[in-house]
């Protein structure tokens, strides 16, 4: 078979896998794991009224992984009645985190700049995670919606790291480490993530070091966290797809072995 | 269902055509996603860094040093002109400077000095012995052999840096495993999007 | 001293950025909070000179009739955000927001959905047992993808601890030798950088 | 010689900063210290660090030969231009998404630019440079124009080809695997600071059955580009390739400093392991 058709017919096969189970959907309990339990933890017994920082680092892309990841996080600061000052490092992440804040917002009562607030974006990252160890005003003089920052009630008494205690950087990318780096190597800011699959392994040292308080990972780990606040959302529904799809990679990696020591082996014999 | 489902839905549907194969209906929605992204940083620019960085503070809070980048940053326009384009030099000699300057430190903490102080973990611990503290010394001394230029890879440093590749392939390999799930999670957003916003075939 | 003034302006902000770094006085601080924010405009810049570049390069090309129609559609899409955020402003409710939401983002959710079927057909081609080392590779991917699934779990309780055993122990370590080894070649570069003695960016005289 | 001027300008400068920064002292009596005890450790570390490449430049200079060992990937490079240009097909060369010029990652991969467009420029080859920064499109530029210049065949080089698409990731991620699929580029080099979009373009070029040599110092992609590339350069390896090629004396001679750092690393790990042992009340290795 040529190239081009045995792409097709990989490419067909997961469409086909991932498809047909999305379409069955069975829900499954995951147990958590330690990294997941601990930033449940942190948050479930920080006092009331705490100030949490939550930082949307990523893209539009990583949406569908970041949303379910986001939405739990949220949903436990808000229920347990934290303060939550959002903002975002990444421009695509600003409107996203907007929405899906205001959005749980709703669903706990929350009312704009008493309960939480939404600073916007700021490029040049490095310089904004700095900028807020010194002030959180100077480096946003306003909200994403245009009010001055110092109008918002939630911020009175805020305004650098001092005031705040964890930063939760949902991220698809590096910039985790930039807050680790520079906000937690600079100004002892205790930092946590919320990350994309793929971006695990790439934290390993940073958390094992304990330059990173916690992570919450991938789809999985959203599914875990759903569990722990005993809620259902996008992390628990696409795991039956999640499982297929790694059944089919598997079946894929099989496969092309057996193939290629067949070959081999007409080879050899010849 | 609103229109902009259905926007969603189509573009969706004409770059995953790519899978295909290279065709116009693709052709099209990436030359749109190029200028829309263009078009998209442009605005966020202009609006985070040209008027609440620079023209803001400028005019209404008489910042007068911001000149300074002003000027710098229109140098970067001389390229267009072959006789001034060395003037973009300029501000790209600072660009690189500065971020150098910062790169030295912060790259030694984080990347060396840290990764070197957590690769050390107490054999024993709790009166029991840890292989782990062992398997992790090995790892790090023998991977670091494995990027050990000054010697060919022979001998004593070709079998530890062979062992070193050993490591490097385990870290690959359980990257790879790590990051399918990853990518299968967007294909399944985009799944949900067209089986239940776009099709309606998920209620 | 086309070459002299950027090399010393290089020397100059390299030295203040590398020495502030050290220091948490205030003035080490405000030093360092200008620099950046000369280096976040000076970027902005730049950012309109490549879109001026990509601008002339797409007229030049339509000119010559080379690809005519996309490169028109590339050009209406960047025209129309802007205006689109003139008109409408960028706030929530916008049309330059709806443009982002029902445009933009799904088609980069897209593209990087693509990925999931790269990496099937990586799966299949990549992972052949040929030497040793292809086979820890094989072995550990096999391992994880199996541990990392919730079904896995029912069957055994073993798969999940291998895998993060895995992960925290030699695969760690490859990593922090991966790291270590980058922060050297990233210091020893910047440095060589600084003293000017590598002026790549300098090319060309 | 200028080695050592240099090094008396930074010295100056040093001098001059510390100067200033006293002079304003009386007025800043209330600020922070001038010294941060925590940084400390880095700023010892990144003297003795200095001190070894000065040294090692020093000793490459003053003419001894050093050799550094055979990086696989490398012989590659010329036999993906030979192969392009047999098959009167282009290159196509990426310095990622996730870099800028400021990287040190960038500017090794400009390095090996440099070495490759004089290859292409000798045998008449398209080289096809698409960026997702105008900073590095600009300096791409002069690198190859210098590299056609070298070669003798000014009139080789095309500042069209080298040329800036979206900074969106997969804006750029789209646009590449277009130009891939239209151009079919004999052979792919991949060197830079690579995101998500790694895979998509190394499988795209797969698909076309280019040859594709990958480097990268993004640790997550290095995977993917083992599994789909037929050469990596793995992390340091870019650095270490770009002295190869370019035969730059003070490359290498960095890559002497960063071996030697290497076993002075190596050696203050087993230290603290066996102190560790010893004494398991001590902390000394942690900063």
């Amino acid at each position: 078979m040529d190239r081009l058709k045995t792409r097709w017919l990989i490419f067909s096969g997961l469409a086909v896998v991932v498809v047909a189970a999305y379409l069955i959907n069975i829900k499954f309990k995951t147990e958590p794991s330690p990294a997941t339990m601990k930033a449940y933890e942190f948050i479930e017994t920080l006092p009331e009224s705490s100030v949490v920082m939550f930082s949307f680092d990523h893209e539009a892309s990583s949406l569908p992984e970041i949303q379910p990841l986001a939405l739990a996080l949220l949903r436990h600061a808000f229920k347990n009645d934290l303060k939550i000052i959002g903002l975002s490092l990444f421009a695509e992440g600003t409107a996203i985190g907007y929405d899906l804040m205001t959005e749980t917002a709703a669903e706990y009562d929350k009312q704009y700049g008493v309960d939480y607030v939404f600073l916007g974006f700021k490029p040049q990252y490095i310089s904004a995670i700095l900028g807020m160890g010194e002030s959180i005003r100077r480096v946003f003089p306003e909200d994403y919606l245009g009010n001055p920052t110092d109008n918002a009630p939630i911020m009175s008494g805020v305004d650098s790291y001092d005031d705040i205690t964890m930063v939760v950087s949902i991220a698809d990318g590096d910039r985790t480490v930039y807050w680790v780096e520079y906000a937690g190597a600079r100004y002892g800011q205790e930092v946590m993530a919320g990350l994309t699959a793929a971006m695990i392994t790439s934290y390993d040292p940073y958390l094992s070091s304990e330059q990173l308080y916690a992570v919450v990972g991938g789809l999985r780990g959203a599914a875990e966290y759903e569990n722990l606040l005993d809620q259902r959302g996008g992390g628990a529904r696409g795991m039956l797809a999640q499982s297929a799809a790694h059944l089919y990679i598997i079946a894929l990696v099989v496969t092309g072995n057996i193939i290629y020591f067949r070959n081999r082996r007409r080879r050899g014999g010849k | 269902m609103d229109i902009g489902t259905i926007v969603a839905g189509l573009l969706t549907l004409a770059v995953f055509s790519f899978l295909y194969r290279d065709n116009p209906v693709y052709k099209a929605a990436e030359s749109w996603l190029i200028g829309l992204s263009i078009g998209y940083a442009l605005v966020i620019f202009w609006q985070t860094t040209i008027i609440d960085l620079l023209l803001g503070p400028l005019f209404t809070e008489s910042r007068y040093i911001l000149i300074i980048p002003l000027i710098l940053g229109l140098m970067m326009f001389s390229r267009f002109s072959k006789s001034i384009s060395w003037l973009s030099r300029i501000p790209i000699a600072l660009m690189i400077g500065a971020g150098a300057g910062v790169a030295i430190p912060a790259m030694l903490y984080a990347r060396t000095l840290k990764q070197m102080s957590a690769s050390v973990m107490p054999m024993i611990e709790n009166g029991s012995f840890r292989i782990e503290a062992i398997v992790v010394v090995v790892g790090v001394i023998s991977t670091l052999a494995y990027f050990y230029f000054s010697r060919e890879h022979r001998g004593f440093t070709g079998a530890t840096a062979k062992l070193g590749t050993y490591f490097l392939m385990i870290f690959f390999g359980a990257t790879f495993g790590y990051t399918v799930m990853s990518r299968m999670s967007t294909f399944i957003g985009r799944v949900d999007f067209l089986l239940t916003d776009f099709l309606h075939l998920i209620k | 001293m086309r070459t002299k003034i950027p090399l010393l302006i290089c020397l100059i902000f390299g030295v203040i950025m590398f020495a502030q770094y050290f220091s948490s006085h205030e003035l080490a601080l405000s030093v360092y909070n200008s620099i950046l924010e000369w280096w976040q405009i000076i970027f902005a810049f730049t950012l309109f000179v490549g879109v001026a570049a990509f601008m002339k390069n797409s007229l030049r090309g339509i000119s010559r009739g080379k690809d005519t129609p996309y490169k028109i559609i590339s050009l209406v899409g960047l025209i129309l955000m802007p205006v689109l955020a003139i008109i409408g402003g960028t706030k929530i409710g916008s049309p330059f927001l709806w443009s982002f939401e029902n445009m933009l983002a799904p088609m980069q959710a897209t593209v990087f959905a693509l990925l999931a079927f790269f990496v099937a057909s990586a799966s299949f081609r990549g992972f052949r047992a040929r030497t040793v080392s292809a086979t820890i590779l094989l072995v550990t991917a096999l391992i994880v993808l199996l541990g990392r699934i919730p079904m896995a779990e029912m069957i055994s309780e073993t798969f999940p601890k291998v895998t993060f055993w895995i992960q925290n122990y030699p695969s760690m370590a490859a990593r922090r030798a991966i790291l270590i080894g980058i922060g050297l070649g990233s210091m020893t570069t910047a440095l060589r950088v600084i003293l000017g003695i590598e002026r790549t960016y300098l090319r060309g005289e | 010689m200028r080695l050592y001027r240099r090094i008396t300008v930074l010295s100056i400068c040093f001098i001059s900063i510390a100067g200033t920064v006293s002079a304003s002292d009386a007025v800043q009596a209330t600020s922070g210290a001038w010294l941060n005890p925590d940084t400390l450790p880095t700023l010892i570390f990144s003297l003795i660090s200095l001190l070894i490449v000065l040294f090692s430049i020093w000793w490459v200079k003053s003419g001894r030969k050093f050799k550094i060992r055979e990086i696989p990937g490398l012989k590659a490079v010329d036999e993906a231009v030979g192969r392009a240009t047999e098959m009167g097909s282009s290159i196509l060369y990426t310095p990622g998404w996730g870099g800028d010029i400021q990287r040190p990652t960038t500017i090794a991969s400009m390095n090996i630019l440099s070495s490759v467009a004089l290859k292409t420029a000798e045998y008449d080859t398209r080289l096809i440079y698409p960026t997702h920064d105008p900073v590095i499109m600009a300096v791409a530029q002069e690198v190859v124009r210098e590299s056609c210049y070298k070669a003798g065949h000014s009139d080789r080089f095309k500042a069209d080809d080298i040329f800036y698409i979206s900074s969106s990731q997969f804006g750029y991620a789209a646009a590449v695997d277009g130009i891939i699929s239209r151009e079919k580029p004999a052979s792919i080099f991949l060197l830079g600071t690579f995101e998500a979009e790694s895979l998509i373009l190394a499988e795209t070029g797969n698909s076309i059955g280019s040859i594709q040599i990958a480097g990268t110092d993004s640790t997550i992609q290095l995977a993917f580009f083992i599994v789909a590339c037929d050469y990596t350069l793995i992390g340091e390896e870019l650095f270490a390739a770009s002295g190869y090629l370019s035969g730059n004396e003070s490359i290498l001679s960095s890559v002497k400093a960063q071996d030697i750092i290497k076993i002075l690393i190596s050696l203050f790990i087993v230290t603290a392991m066996i102190w560790a042992a010893i004494d398991p009340s001590s902390t000394w290795w942690v900063f």
